[in-house]
């Protein structure tokens, strides 16, 4: 089980800021492949992979970032602070 | 070296008198403080800032870090800002101190250079049209290249 | 655009937060400040800066006008003091407000550099083997160069 | 005559923060030279013209500077402030 956060629009988009995920897959981009195949809200916020960045376990990841170990990952737009 | 995450608003005078009066031997002291702008012709209503707790503190402590390791650094500080803000307030600031200037000036660019595109805040501009989130400047992710 | 040559001290909080508050459609605000500091292993008695009246208030408007014409700023300030000081007071400050943060940083930059080696402003150390006129540095002419 | 004003060490090896003086130089060297001519204290102010600066009416000049219509002329080492 991964905890699965999802920030401004896409956690607009998916509906939810959380959830606990049960995966079998082995990196991100498996995961991603999952969470696509669930529903719309899923294929239309993971639509364009280049609009959006990962974090995984709060450190910022490439999509082939290995899930094993993983507590936590994270899909967010490129980030806008200052 | 602190860092500061929070909702509540900032006092930018005092934060920047209590940093300078805790340098001991620093001769150059630079302060950089980004302010909400209305949107073009106006009617901002609130910008809203949504971060990643727990991810947040560790990308601003490791960019102060990384900054001290690399300029002749006697302190840095990070104060940013989440939630509703209206035109004009403050959202964030960041200070550095340093025996010359070129060093405090240069890890003042690079905290807000690393700040802007890799801690995990993200800013949505509420106006009469509806909300929409900020969308991330090309020239931004391009400013790290220099670092 | 305001330029200030004065022998009283100045308080950075309350000038920083006058400065920022009159900035309408600023996103970017810095602050460069100047520090008396110690001689190397402590004994400075009072640093005395000596300036030229008229031509400092000349020098450092045609200064601060130059970093409007040159970048996107909303506002300047600069404050400089003369006279005697000790170790930890504030000898000077600039800032520059704009929309956009690379503005702000570069104009406040620009003021120092020039300031530093063209506004009429002399540096005495007075520490317990007596008075010692400071020396310009090399680096702070060629600083010149970049603009 | 022209208002000459020194400042910093200038200022202290020749005694005097302003002078007026009364000068046939054509340019602020010719001044120089003329001051030089003097006394020592003078010559000592003015041995290394590299290690000073000028301004011809309150702006930066070089010492081939023309003096006519000048009111006021003024040497100092290189600025230190900030």
């Amino acid at each position: 089980m991964i905890d699965v956060l999802y920030f401004a629009w896409v956690r607009e988009r998916i509906g939810l800021p959380r959830e606990r995920v049960e995966t079998r897959a082995g990196t991100v981009a498996g995961l991603v492949e999952e969470l696509r195949a669930r529903e719309d809200r899923y294929a239309a916020a993971f639509a364009d992979l280049s609009a959006l960045r990962v974090a995984v376990d709060q450190e910022l990841a490439d999509f082939d970032a290995p899930l094993d170990g993983v507590h936590e990952v994270a899909f967010f737009p490129p980030m806008t602070g200052g | 070296m602190a860092i500061r995450v929070q909702a509540e608003p900032f006092d930018l005078g005092a934060e920047a008198d209590t940093f300078a009066a805790a340098q001991a031997d620093a001769g150059a002291i630079v302060t950089f403080t980004g302010v909400v702008r209305d949107l073009p012709g106006g009617g901002l209503d609130r910008m809203e800032i949504e971060h990643y707790p727990g991810m947040t503190e560790r990308a601003l402590g490791r960019i102060a870090a990384d900054a001290m390791a690399r300029w002749d650094l006697s302190d840095t500080l990070i104060i940013h800002r989440h939630g509703a803000m209206r035109a004009g307030d403050l959202i964030m600031m960041v200070a550095t101190a340093a025996r010359h200037r070129k060093d405090a000036f240069e890890a003042a660019e690079f905290l807000m250079d690393y700040l802007k595109s890799r801690a995990p805040f993200w800013k949505k501009e509420h106006g009469a049209a509806g909300g929409d989130w900020v969308a991330a400047r090309d020239e931004d992710e391009d400013a790290l290249e220099r670092w």
